[in-house]
């Protein structure tokens, strides 16, 4: 049964990753691309990974659908026939394709228990992060304190991608005052009114996959994405002015640079108290208490981040001059 | 106490401070602090270098003992290349004021900056981490900002280029995940150093090679290795001017050094030089850098390209002498890494100065410049002589080590490669020379040289070009060193 | 050598990770260049969970049972790339935005056109 | 002051001294711009420097400095060897009377930027004086380069496409063959013998067998472009655009100098005589230089162009020293280090003599000169006496080298060097006796100027007398450079 399901999603996605090839509206394509998202999200899941489930679905379905569909707003809709020579480009991913399936011969079957994967270093965090870090999701405890340095590295990088959208569209952005007249929703009486039931437990389930990211999927980053989902839906259907005013640009700037600056602080804090960078042992007397701080505060750097750069990207975006 | 931390703080303090940038909005103020972050890493670094005298040095990030953790592993060769990195970001940004401002939205200064740090945390993070996945993350987070400060360059094609270099940058730094991924796969674990001891136990396989294809074709891409350049001329010609130097030092360098960290310290030289024709290839893709993209450069009219294209040949001369697998062919590219940022710092650096007081940095604006801004010129002059491979200059002793290495090799077509690429450079070099000093009808001319903030690091980093080409103590005998421990040479 | 029913999941994700890298290097719309590299990216997540999954495995959730888990590192992995792969998008998509006010267009070869006949 | 401080100041004070001019040069004062001034001055100092440094050499004085280490073994390395002190001493002398000659030529054209001009012979010089005085190869390459690059914006000087492509064609033989040949020669070296030093016998007979001595002799042979064995000549006629001091300066001072030079250094202290005695590949070079020796000459009997047959014959004159020097004998080798003085004397009167005359009367073609020897008689008894010297007609000094040669053809029982020697002889003869009738025996076309006096600026006729002297007496008074030429090794065998 399991394995019927998967091999419909994955027949699923071969079709739509080829439509996406074969479509020329690329609006058609964003939400083509938008689906594949979702479907990957689902075999996500089926591969018992929640918590990339979880992000896939708010990030790919979510998060870059929207900034591809504002582009499109932005530019056109519809791809030109392009008259590029097909032969080069196909040789290119025939060969990568080729060196892949060849590298797959070697490789375990799927899903063999056996696999060296599974055998090295994963096995520790299964059986000891229980004892060592006190959270019952592995994957929060890999992400936020054996690996939590990658994760601050993510922070980074969304941080960046915040710091690298204000710097491209601030030359091509409306000044403040003609920013009023922009259109909304408001005015569908249905969407308004599910808008309004809807948001309120969108926020509240964002605090959830915050705060609860210890115990079952979730944390900081998915609840950022979730929370400026929220927010954006707000703009998008009730109104933006609103959001603008509440969310000034300095603002969600100050916002994203305060959970940068959380998140390393406590690095810098572990420092001082004579542990190393993010050991957060050293945060009180009890280890398991100190990580459990530890990752709080990290996670709620992360959420803060990804929530006010997710909202800034959105705005930077809403606000380019329509104009060229 | 603190130097226990020097491993973590060398990223963390620049990757602290961009955010902080934020806090300030006076140009002077961003500048100065952008500068004592730059120095201070580049004091960092520096200890660090001292310190691995005493052996390897390891840090646990989190507490988390490797291959649990990730770990910061520096030796030798990190701690020379960080040098490098945090050395040039120094002596740039040291010039970089009036140039930044001059080319910079002055509502754009503090993510200006901001974006600045951050690409230069990445850089140090991807030098020093010892972790392959870590390499992913911080490779990304000078990407993303290197791809905002290319995308600020005034020419419209600043855009493009920003966005060809994201195409290719990204689709490189998914091949590397893709490679990443293979090796976990074989071997279960991420930690460079216990991939280096499980991947030979694991035997070779069609898994691994695919995953070592994938890994050099990423960061090749990443490399600008011929014929994986083609992003690299336009992101460089239209950066804006400080972009460009602060780049064209350190960018391409750390690339060379994951390329050198991959082959040699994690899949080993037995596998990747016995079981592959690695040494073939990559001299192969040498010889066509240092000839295809020595000619375009001849016949570039944008200065800022016509250097982008002599960084792809540069990079094929550190290619070439890795290709030789010897103590001396390796340090010849590790000399290089080291004097070819010099080179291209102290050329982009003149070349902003020339921005700066010329508008532009196309051949026709350089004519009669050996007079309307002598010092600006003889930089230039210089540093490419510096290219060219002339004698008192840091590229004399690279191209020595370089021929030395194809000698004992025995590779007389190499030396004759290597001998003619010099050779093509004098052209491109003397084009400038001719335009610069001999351009006639150039008496009426008056002096506009660059301001005195803009020609002293210039000169710092062209009087270093000479420096390190006469006292030679401490790059020759760290890289040799280096070069020893990779191949794991004792003596 | 494993035999077709253990690898045909590899090679499915493949095939989506192919027909993205094409569509980045074939097709001449930013946008949609863009929409392969996403896909490219998100076939590449797929192998790498699908490399972490345990047969009759869970979800890497501690429960009190005695049951086997999925390996949680290639998750915590992807979870980062994923976030890695928005911020590239939404940097991507700035820069086109920029790039339809510089020339009007996006697609490749008319901004080709346009630097050329300069 | 200690010799090793002379050696040290004899290098630095062109240098300083061209530091000054490029600083003060353009102020104006009485009688001229300073940089005229600095000019002369620093090579009367440098001249002061190198006589008391020769006289503690003679004394036996031995004289080494090292200073910094750039590659591990190899070190920037000066010691002076009695071809070294020859050559820097001629330099340095022809430099005082070249700086005389360059004020009154470049004042009396109105060349344009003329500190830059000042400023490069200045760093010219440095860089000689340095070749001269290097213990290594390492070290001599330097100094070469330096010299090369030194010596481009001389040839560029005018900045006109003409002489800018004569100067491409300049620096690209010079550098193309230094970067393509001679580096990889040194490297090569290097990595045979693990040493590059000059040491009596040479460094590399133990290490290298037939094939790569040939190999390497080649290399070394053509990566000296300055040596302008043919077919790398065409650097010295391409370079006659420039103004004539530098023609000078190239011709009998420093460049082409430096190139023989470092012919002879590398055949005496990297081969040695004894691996060269009896191998083919020197042989190849002999047929090469003999070859170029006559092929020179004849074209020179061919050029109209005064400047032009000066330049050929140059290539032909410094394939003499090619020829002595691969000949190994002692008698040879002597003719050898002494022909590079013979000819730097001979040369530079000529090469002023030519000035001159376009100076006074802008005239540049032989065939233009018809009587000229009445209308500028001091200019053309100089020019008779550099003839005569180019030719070996005793009182002139020429006489001397060509002898020891002869003698070395004996020693070696090489005929076909004395055959050499003798037709290109004849061909000097042919060549520049014409130029003599035609000065002073045929008449002028243009009968005004017949007969009136019309020299050139004082300056320069000083200048040519004191070089044409100096090739007399060299003639009467051999006994320094002979001195000096007998403590080489491989001389008193």
């Amino acid at each position: 049964m399991e394995q019927a399901i998967d091999i419909i999603l994955l027949g699923f996605l071969v079709v739509v990753a080829i439509a996406v090839v074969k479509q020329r509206d690329l609006f058609a394509s964003v939400i083509l691309f938008g689906i594949y998202s979702l479907l990957s999200a689902a075999i996500f899941v089926s591969l018992d990974a929640v918590d990339v489930a979880f992000t896939e679905a708010a990030v790919g379905a979510g998060i870059s659908s929207i900034l591809i569909l504002s582009t499109l707003a932005l530019t056109s809709r519809n791809e030109k026939p392009s008259s590029h020579s097909v032969f080069l480009p196909l040789m290119v991913v025939l060969v990568t394709g080729a060196t892949l399936v060849f590298g797959t011969l070697d490789m375990p079957a799927f899903a063999d228990p056996e696999a060296p994967v599974h055998k090295h270093v994963a096995p520790r965090y299964i059986q000891d992060s229980y004892q060592e870090v006190g959270m019952p999701n592995i994957v929060t405890s890999v992400l936020a304190s054996y690996r939590g340095y990658d994760t601050m590295g993510e922070v980074v990088v969304i941080f960046t991608a915040g710091v690298a959208v204000l710097l491209l569209l601030s030359s091509v952005r409306h000044k403040e005052d003609e920013l009023s007249n922009l259109t909304d929703l408001k005015h569908h009486p249905i969407l308004l009114n599910v808008a309004q039931i809807l948001i309120p437990i969108i926020l509240l389930f964002a605090l959830y996959v915050q705060f609860h990211g210890d115990y079952g999927p979730g944390g900081g980053f998915q609840a950022g994405v979730i929370f400026a989902a929220g927010f954006i839906l707000y703009a998008m259907i009730i109104g933006i002015d609103e959001i603008r005013k509440t969310f000034t640009p300095k603002y969600l700037h100050w916002l994203s640079v305060t959970g940068v600056v959380l998140y390393i602080g406590v690095g810098i804090v572990t420092l001082l108290l004579g542990g190393e960078f993010l050991n957060y042992n050293v945060l009180a007397e009890e280890k398991l208490t100190g990580q459990h701080w530890g990752i709080f505060l990290v996670e709620l750097g992360v959420g803060i981040t990804v929530t006010a750069t997710m909202l800034s990207l959105f705005l930077s975006f809403s606000e380019v001059r329509r104009t060229p | 106490m603190i130097s226990n931390h020097l491993p973590v703080l060398q990223v963390v303090l620049p990757l602290l401070a961009a955010p902080l940038c934020v806090l300030l909005k006076r140009s002077s103020l961003l500048w100065a602090f952008t500068l004592l972050v730059s120095i201070l890493s580049a004091v960092i670094a520096w200890s660090l270098l001292q310190q691995t005298d005493a052996g390897i040095i390891s840090y646990a990030i989190g507490g988390w003992a490797a291959p649990w953790g990730i770990e910061y592993r520096v030796d030798k060769l990190n701690a020379y290349v960080l040098l490098i990195v945090t050395g040039i970001g120094s002596l740039v940004m040291l010039g970089g004021r009036k140039s930044i401002e001059q080319e910079i939205d002055s509502k754009n200064l503090s993510l200006f900056y901001t974006a600045y740090l951050l690409c230069f945390a990445g850089l140090l993070g991807i030098t020093i981490t010892g972790d392959a996945f870590n390499v992913f993350v911080f490779l990304e987070i000078s990407s993303l900002s290197s791809y905002a400060l290319i995308s600020l360059g005034r020419d419209r094609r600043a855009l493009t280029a920003a966005y060809q270099y994201l195409v290719m940058g990204t689709i490189g730094a998914t091949f590397i995940l893709i490679g990443i991924g293979m090796m976990y796969m074989i071997t279960g674990t991420l930690n460079m150093h216990d991939l280096a001891q499980r991947l030979p136990e694991a035997g070779s396989s069609r898994t691994m090679l695919t995953a070592f294809a994938f890994m050099f074709v990423g960061v090749s891409l990443k490399l600008a290795l011929f014929p994986l350049h083609l992003w690299l001329p336009n992101a460089y010609a239209y950066a804006p001017s400080i972009v460009s130097a602060f780049l064209a030092g350190t960018a391409t360098k750390v690339a060379v050094y994951v390329l050198l960290r991959f082959i040699f310290t994690i899949f080993g030289i037995e596998y990747a030089f016995t079981e592959l024709p690695l040494s073939a290839i990559l001299m192969l893709l040498a010889i066509a850098a240092i000839l295809l993209a020595t000619m375009s450069a001849i016949y570039e009219s944008n200065m800022k390209r016509l250097f982008a294209y002599s960084s792809v040949a540069q990079l094929g001369y550190m290619v070439l002498g890795i290709s030789f697998l010897s103590v001396t062919g390796l340090t010849s590219s590790l000399l290089h890494l080291f004097n070819h940022a010099l080179m291209k710092a102290a050329l982009f650096m003149a070349l902003a100065c020339v921005m700066y007081q010329q508008g532009g940095v196309m051949m026709d604006n350089l004519k009669g410049l050996g007079r309307r801004m002598p010092w600006t010129f003889a930089a230039i002059v210089i540093g490419g002589l510096s290219l060219v491979g002339v004698p008192l200059t840091v590229g004399f002793i690279s191209k020595w080590y370089l021929l030395l290495a194809a000698i004992e090799a025995g590779q007389f077509v190499l030396v004759a490669v290597v001998l003619a690429g010099s050779l093509l450079a004098l052209i491109y070099v003397w084009k400038l020379v001719e335009q610069g000093y001999f351009h006639s009808g150039n008496e009426s001319i008056t002096r506009q040289e660059a301001p005195l903030s803009m020609l002293i690091p210039t000169w710092l980093l062209v009087l270093a070009n000479i420096y390190f080409g006469i006292d030679t103590s401490l790059t020759i005998s760290v890289a040799q060193t280096t070069a020893e421990q990779l191949l794991g040479v004792t003596q | 050598m494993s035999s077709f029913f253990d690898l045909y999941n590899y090679w499915i994700f493949i095939f989506l990770m192919m027909t993205g890298f094409y569509i980045v290097i074939a097709q001449g719309n930013l946008v949609k260049k863009i929409i392969g590299l996403n896909i490219f990216q998100t076939s590449v997540f797929l192998l790498y969970i699908s490399m972490g999954k345990v047969s009759g495995g869970t979800a890497p959730i501690l429960i009190e049972a005695d049951v086997s888990y999925s390996n949680p590192l290639p998750h915590v992995l992807i979870l980062t790339a994923i976030v890695v792969g928005v911020a590239t998008t939404a940097v991507a998509m700035a820069l086109i935005v920029r790039i339809q006010k510089a020339y009007g267009t996006i697609e490749e070869q008319e901004i080709h056109e346009q630097d050329a006949s300069l | 002051m200690s010799a090793v401080d002379l050696m040290l100041l004899s290098i630095a004070i062109p240098f300083v001294g061209a530091v000054l001019i490029l600083s003060f040069g353009s102020v104006r004062i009485a009688g001229g711009h300073v940089r005229e001034w600095l000019s002369v001055i620093t090579s009367i100092a440098l001249l002061l420097t190198v006589l008391p440094l020769l006289e503690k050499f003679m004394q036996g004085a031995s004289i080494d400095y090292r200073m910094v280490e750039p590659i591990p073994g190899i070190w920037l390395h000066l010691s002076i060897e009695p071809l070294g002190m020859m050559f820097a001493c001629i330099a340095s002398l022809l430099w005082v009377v070249n700086t005389i000659y360059s004020i009154g030529y470049m004042r009396s054209n109105n060349e344009k930027n003329q500190t830059r001009f000042y400023v490069c012979f200045a760093i010219a010089i440095g860089s000689t004086l340095g070749l001269a005085f290097s213990a290594n190869l390492l070290t001599l390459f330097i100094f070469y380069e330096l010299l090369s690059i030194s010596t481009y914006p001389l040839v560029a000087h005018k900045g006109n496409e003409l002489a800018k492509k004569g100067a491409r064609t300049y620096l690209a033989i010079l550098m193309g063959s230094s970067i393509g040949f001679l580096l990889l020669a040194i490297i090569w070296t290097w990595s045979l013998a693990g040493t590059l030093d000059f040491r009596a016998g040479g460094i590399l007979s133990e290490h290298i067998g037939e094939p790569v001595i040939g190999i390497l002799l080649f290399l070394f042979i053509y990566g000296i472009g300055k040596a302008a064995l043919m077919p790398l000549h065409k650097w010295l006629p391409a370079a006659m655009v420039a103004p004539t001091p530098v023609s000078a300066l190239l011709h009998a001072v420093a460049v082409v100098k430096a190139g023989v030079f470092t012919v002879l250094k590398v055949i005496i202290y990297i081969f040695g005589p004894a691996t060269l005695a009896d191998s083919l590949a020197a042989d190849w070079i002999m047929y090469l230089a003999g070859f170029s020796i006559v092929l020179a000459s004849t074209i020179a009997l061919f050029q109209d162009n005064l400047k032009r047959r000066l330049a050929y014959s140059t290539i032909s004159q410094l394939s003499y020293v090619t020829i002595a020097a691969i000949l190994v004998a002692p008698f040879s080798i002597m003719a050898a280090a002494l022909h590079i003085a013979v000819h730097a004397f001979g040369k530079i009167t000529l090469f002023f003599a030519a000035g001159s005359i376009y100076t006074a009367t802008h005239k540049t073609e032989i065939s233009q000169l018809k009587g000229i020897g009445r209308q500028m008689p001091w200019t053309m008894g100089a020019f008779a006496i550099g003839a005569l010297s180019m030719i070996g007609i005793p009182p002139a000094a020429g006489f001397l080298s060509k002898w020891y040669l002869l003698m070395g053809t004996f020693q070696t029982q090489e005929w076909f060097v004395f055959g050499v020697i003798i037709i290109s002889t004849l061909l000097n003869a042919a060549y520049f006796l014409p130029i003599l009738y035609t000065a002073f025996i045929e008449k002028a076309d243009d009968p005004i100027a017949q007969g009136t006096m019309q020299e050139a600026p004082l300056p320069i006729v000083i200048a040519l007398t004191i070089t044409a002297g100096l090739t007399l007496l060299l003639f009467f008074l051999p006994d320094i450079p002979l001195q000096l030429i007998n403590g080489l090794p491989g001389v008193k065998s």
